[in-house]
């Protein structure tokens, strides 16, 4: 492997682990609220949270851009807050990729949350647990494979994404450039030598890491109640 | 003396509606009577504060106000100790897990250990296993175990023998007699059955279609031949007594009752000590002469007090013997036989191994 | 910091090395399509110097005062690939590939080219269409089309030349963007222009500027 | 005669192991009887065909094979009806889809209608509920509605009436008993009460920890003093009469047992119609004289047969009526009271109050 | 709007439209499968599931465009049984949007598989209903929610993908030109204001779409149990 690849693969997996942090961070609350109510204005903001599918991820990108860049809002109060420039910046990716993959976080878990039988959480109100601590103690236990589903599809999608990546990222070496960036220059510039065996080391290397977390949690009997 | 105070509506599907507004005293245990679907597990709910209520009902546990209009306090703040209908054990943790769920969380320092319950209610062996591995009854008695360990300021336990065979019941029913008795947590008590509750419980409350019919004391509600109480296969009265003798050879204790000899199953407790009996209706026969050379123990001269009217094929009658009451339930066809009527003498027999059941508190 | 179109940067990989051992500056090479580059630049992407693709973006972000000194550093050639003679462009029994006319200057040329009286005999075959050269190009070497019309540059020596009078000229020009390092810039664009890069950039398939 | 043939062995949890090797006799019911956790579930999900038994078992339902080594009938080819001790109604169809379910389904063409069903358990006001918003008890009858729907061949019932009132509980078992008879349906049915399983059972089989203590006819085993059932506080007999006359002014029947009247609450049948009755040992006290002016209407002249030993406080006694048995509950004091002794020709009081009870079939 | 534009619509729905029914009809019973077994195969499988998310589209979709040319087994094989190219056909891109949505299809309904409780599967076995019985007359009725979320995962995701189907597609207008292409397309030759006006729409349609799916399938509580 290159240097130039390692540093792809090092900074792949920072931006997939920071956007999965954050995804799980933002997601878990907010698919509990979705869970839990239902009206007109959760119905609008879970299909606002659907919208980034639509959007070919280029197109995505582009709006992200006009919403980043330094003379937009977000962008100049970015600049006065930080001193930097947030597009072309590893936060802009950690932005994009966070709203990109959003859905496929809060989707699965707002789909387990639904399904967890309120009889045991009023069980655990009776014996003296708070919401959040019923959270902690019944639901995020009942709820572990959902979380795995949902973290791997956001982890996954944000390794695999790159529409956003390289339109609000630049393909920056080192800064944004990230290996599916990398994969995309390969096949652009017909290295396909290049391109198969990073493709290659890609897949295999995801293929092990899922097929060791799926099978060590598999179905577990609990989770069937 | 500290109470529920209760004002509460709750609609349910298809127009049923519970409406009670009553004060419930806090001590010892309230049985909850009532046919299937008559709101039992609603009013429980209501109180545990699972189930909302109708605007302008109101709830006050002693002094604190728990429900009124605008004002809800959460059910983790009620200090409450609910035994569910169906288990509910967290599926996600051993029996251990479960049984110290509520006893991490509680705020009290009272409270019973770990050993304790799991001793009281046979649960040693099964500290490591998942819910799901369970037996019905198993599955109860860790409910009630998680329940108590949370050391409550009141309980609610909605049925929580019904899975329990003979043995199990009767090992159950003394743990939370236990329990009770030592904590003084005051509880409510659903159940269908009318001997479980006679042991357990020092108040009943009837509900009928969501509305209270009968509340009271137990040993008034008890020498009733009109209430509901008395119309179940299992009607009894409750009678107090003093423990007058034992007779260890034979495993019997005397009692003294009015004057009279009851000769009962060894009682724990020292000579002089005040207990309460439970005399079922059907275990009571009248005699106009004393009877001689039989096998009951039991014969207490009587006076009849009251004759059930109507003319089912059996009847309730009242006897008084002293200033207490018995309950008799016989034929009309021995009624008309013997020609009773009130103010007659007469003799009762009670079976003595049908007097096996002190009720809940030494009165 | 060089911002290149996406079929430059393969053969721009091979000459870095020469300009950093002599210039002493290190190269840092973001590729896109020229489209999404002019994007990137509008809004604010820390670049010294782009390599477009094409000559009507440059314009664009000078006209916008993002950058000067547009030059042209190649000039594209269009070739035929899949048969031996153009007149197959007539055949309508032959699938063809060309890049999107709407996005890539070698697709505009393509169309160009089609358009003569001469291939109007081919209008019905299957055409497909590229997002860019690359595209055009895997589509032709993964064997779904017959022919494609592409740049030179990617065909090697496999393809037939398309007269250059029967389209635009294909300008790839380069900018010069408005940052600290400018000087620098010029260097490598001056480095870009010397009779030994050219002669490499000949080889690889492009022609020289007019 | 047809039968189910069982050789199971099925562990559970913490060495738990089901180990039955037996031919259970396939008309009526059979009562499923022992402790919490000793596999009664268990037994019934093997022969359901839920929980699958260690290679080597058999199970074999008269001539058809349901699990053998390599084979096993998936449950929904055996024709069961399963009641489960938790009711596991399908909780998106409404109180009348869980019903139907299974008869939309059923292949013979036999069995109950719906209207039928709903008007023995108590359900047409529930029809279009939503099983959450019903009560335990009403989950429970629709429960058993569900698999009486069904037409099975075999009823599997899991302590159905467990959740229960008094009242519902008497309607929901004539419902069972009125179902299983008219459509010869037999039955395995778990219970932890005697008295609900002698109404009911024509056979009992008791389990302990896993295995077989007993197996055999309901009158066999409940006329004998060392049986499990003995131990238990409604131990009963149970005695073959024939209708003699009715007593209506009096609500009353007469029937002849060994030559001897008893008077038991009225029972429909013609005069002369064969029927069984329990007799709960705990009724019967015993007299050297026969009593007179007493409101017990049934004294059988009896000669004690056999004294269970030991030095408990309670003692059971059988008691020999002509051909059959009678048992008696009395105290250890009592019995040296009046110097009992095998051979000695007493006088059985019963309460024909508590003789309300006859058994499941004409015998 | 134009009529390149309408037949764009068209395409997309036409494209998106039978991937759902082709990935619902086929994740179906591959996430039932997958809910129900534990073990080495259905992990490995898994794994493999969710591997088009990984891949950069562009990349993959030149995975597939080599798997799919006339020279290729599946091609050639394709060629033979229709008699027409398999590569830049509707179906090709059909092909593509299935593979790489399947994930998106499949782990949300694996996930709600697994937590129908099997006490109520028993229930129904015994009342005489087949595994395919009980899986229509209980699973699916349980998961009506799990199964709404599958397919509006898999429909927005095919109509926002656009690197496989550029890539397998050819873009040829009124066959395999896309939504998702034409706005590329937009956007790539600075026609910002008819990227700007068909971005909305799809936005503004999508939106409303999902508004009134979700709130009218809000969150049922038979779901609960
Ligand atoms: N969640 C609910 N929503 C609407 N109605 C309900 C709900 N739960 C119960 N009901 C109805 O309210 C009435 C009282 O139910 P409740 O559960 O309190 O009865 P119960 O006395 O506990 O009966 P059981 O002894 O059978 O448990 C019943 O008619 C029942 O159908
Ligand atoms: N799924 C299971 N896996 C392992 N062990 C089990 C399982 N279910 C029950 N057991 C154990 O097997 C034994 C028998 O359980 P079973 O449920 O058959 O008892 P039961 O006689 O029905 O009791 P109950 O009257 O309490 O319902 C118990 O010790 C129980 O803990
Ligand atoms: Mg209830
Ligand atoms: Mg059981």
């Amino acid at each position: 492997m290159t240097a130039a690849e390692l540093d792809a693969v090092r900074l792949t997996l920072a931006l997939a682990g920071t956007t999965t942090l954050i995804l799980m961070l933002l997601g878990t609350p907010l698919a509990w609220w979705l869970s839990r109510r239902r009206g007109n204005l959760p119905a609008l903001v879970e299909a606002l949270v659907a919208m980034p599918l639509i959007l070919p991820p280029t197109v995505l990108g582009f709006y992200l851009l006009l919403m980043l860049a330094p003379d937009s809002a977000v962008g100049a109060l970015w600049q006065r807050l930080t001193g930097q420039q947030l597009a072309f910046s590893f936060s802009a990716l950690v932005i994009g990729s966070v709203i990109y993959s959003l859905p496929f976080v809060v989707q699965p878990l707002q789909a387990a949350f639904a399904r967890v039988p309120t009889t045991l959480l009023q069980a655990a109100a009776t014996l003296g647990a708070t919401p959040l601590d019923q959270f902690r103690s019944v639901v995020a236990p009942l709820c572990r494979r959902s979380f795995l589903v949902a973290a791997c599809l956001g982890f996954a999608h944000t390794v695999g994404e790159f529409g956003v990546i390289l339109m609000i990222g630049g393909n920056i070496p080192g800064e944004t450039r990230v290996v599916s960036v990398a994969l995309y220059d390969y096949v652009e510039s017909l290295q396909f030598a290049e391109a198969h065996r990073l493709a290659g080391g890609l897949v295999v290397f995801s293929l092990l890491l899922l097929f060791l977390l799926y099978r060590n949690n598999g179905r577990p009997r609990a989770d069937q109640q | 003396m500290s109470a529920l105070d209760l004002a509460l509506r709750c609609a349910g599907a298809d127009g049923f509606a519970l409406d009670i507004t009553e004060r419930l005293s806090l001590t010892g245990v309230t049985a909850v009577f009532g046919a299937s679907g008559s709101g039992k597990t609603t009013l429980l709910e209501c109180v545990a504060g699972l189930r909302a209520p109708e605007p302008g009902s109101r709830i006050a546990f002693d002094d604190e106000t728990w429900v009124d209009t605008g004002h809800s306090l959460p059910p983790w703040r009620r200090g409450i100790g609910y035994v569910f209908q169906d288990a509910r054990l967290f599926p996600h943790l051993d029996v251990r897990g479960n049984l110290t769920y509520g006893q991490r969380r509680k705020v009290s320092a009272k409270g019973p250990t770990l050993a304790q319950v799991c001793a009281w209610l046979g649960l040693q062996d099964l500290l490591h296993r998942a819910p799901d591995t369970l037996s019905a009854g198993q599955r109860q008695r860790v409910s009630m175990g998680r329940a108590l360990l949370a050391a409550p300021r009141l309980l609610l336990l909605d049925e929580p023998l019904a899975n329990l065979d003979g043995d199990s019941r009767r090992q159950c029913l003394a743990a939370l007699r236990h329990a009770i008795a030592a904590s003084r947590i005051p509880a409510l008590y659903v159940s269908h059955d009318a001997e479980e509750v006679s042991h357990l419980a020092d108040r009943l409350l009837i509900l009928a279609a969501g509305r209270v019919t009968e509340h009271g004391s137990m040993l008034d509600l008890s020498s009733r031949i009109d209430s509901a109480l008395a119309k179940d296969e299992q009607a009894a009265a409750i009678v107090h007594c003093q423990l007058a003798a034992h007779d260890s050879p034979f495993g019997l204790s005397e009692l003294h009752c009015e004057g009279n000899s009851l000769w009962v199953n060894h009682l724990p407790g020292e000579i002089g000590s005040l207990h309460r009996l439970r005399i079922p209706a059907r275990d009571v026969s009248l005699c106009r002469e004393l009877p001689r050379d039989t096998s009951i123990l039991n014969i207490l001269p009587v006076q009849l007090d009251e004759i059930e009217p109507g003319d089912a094929p059996r009847l309730l009658v009242r006897l008084r013997a002293g200033e207490q009451f018995l309950l008799a339930r016989i034929t009309r066809k021995s009624a008309t036989a013997l020609q009773l009527k009130v103010g007659d003498k007469l003799f009762a027999q009670i079976k003595s191994t049908a007097l096996l059941t002190e009720t809940a508190e030494p009165a | 910091r060089v911002a290149v179109a996406a079929n430059f940067r393969a053969v721009l990989e091979t000459l870095a090395p020469d300009f950093e051992a002599a210039d002493g500056t290190a190269l840092s090479l973001s590729s896109a399509s020229t489209g999404v580059l002019y994007s990137q630049i509008r809004h604010g992407a820390p670049f010294d110097v782009l390599l477009a693709a094409d000559s009507e973006r440059p314009a664009l972000l000078e006209a916008e005062g993002l950058g000067d000194q547009r030059s042209c550093y190649a000039l594209g050639q269009l070739v035929l690939v899949g048969s031996d003679s153009l007149d197959a462009l007539a055949n309508p029994a032959l699938s063809l590939a060309i890049a999107n006319p709407a996005t890539a200057p070698y697709g505009l040329a393509a169309g160009q080219v089609l358009a003569r009286p001469a291939y109007a005999a081919g209008q019905g075959r299957k055409q497909v269409q590229g997002n860019n050269v690359v595209q055009t190009w895997q589509f032709w070497h993964s064997g779904s089309v017959d022919l494609a019309l592409v740049p030179r540059s990617l065909a090697g020596d496999r393809g037939i030349p398309v007269p250059a009078a029967w389209h635009d000229p294909l300008r790839q020009e380069a900018l010069i963007l408005n940052s600290e390092r400018s000087t620098a810039a010029r260097r490598f664009l001056a480095w870009l222009g010397s009779p030994p890069v050219q002669a490499r950039l000949q080889a690889a398939g492009y022609g020289p500027c007019p």
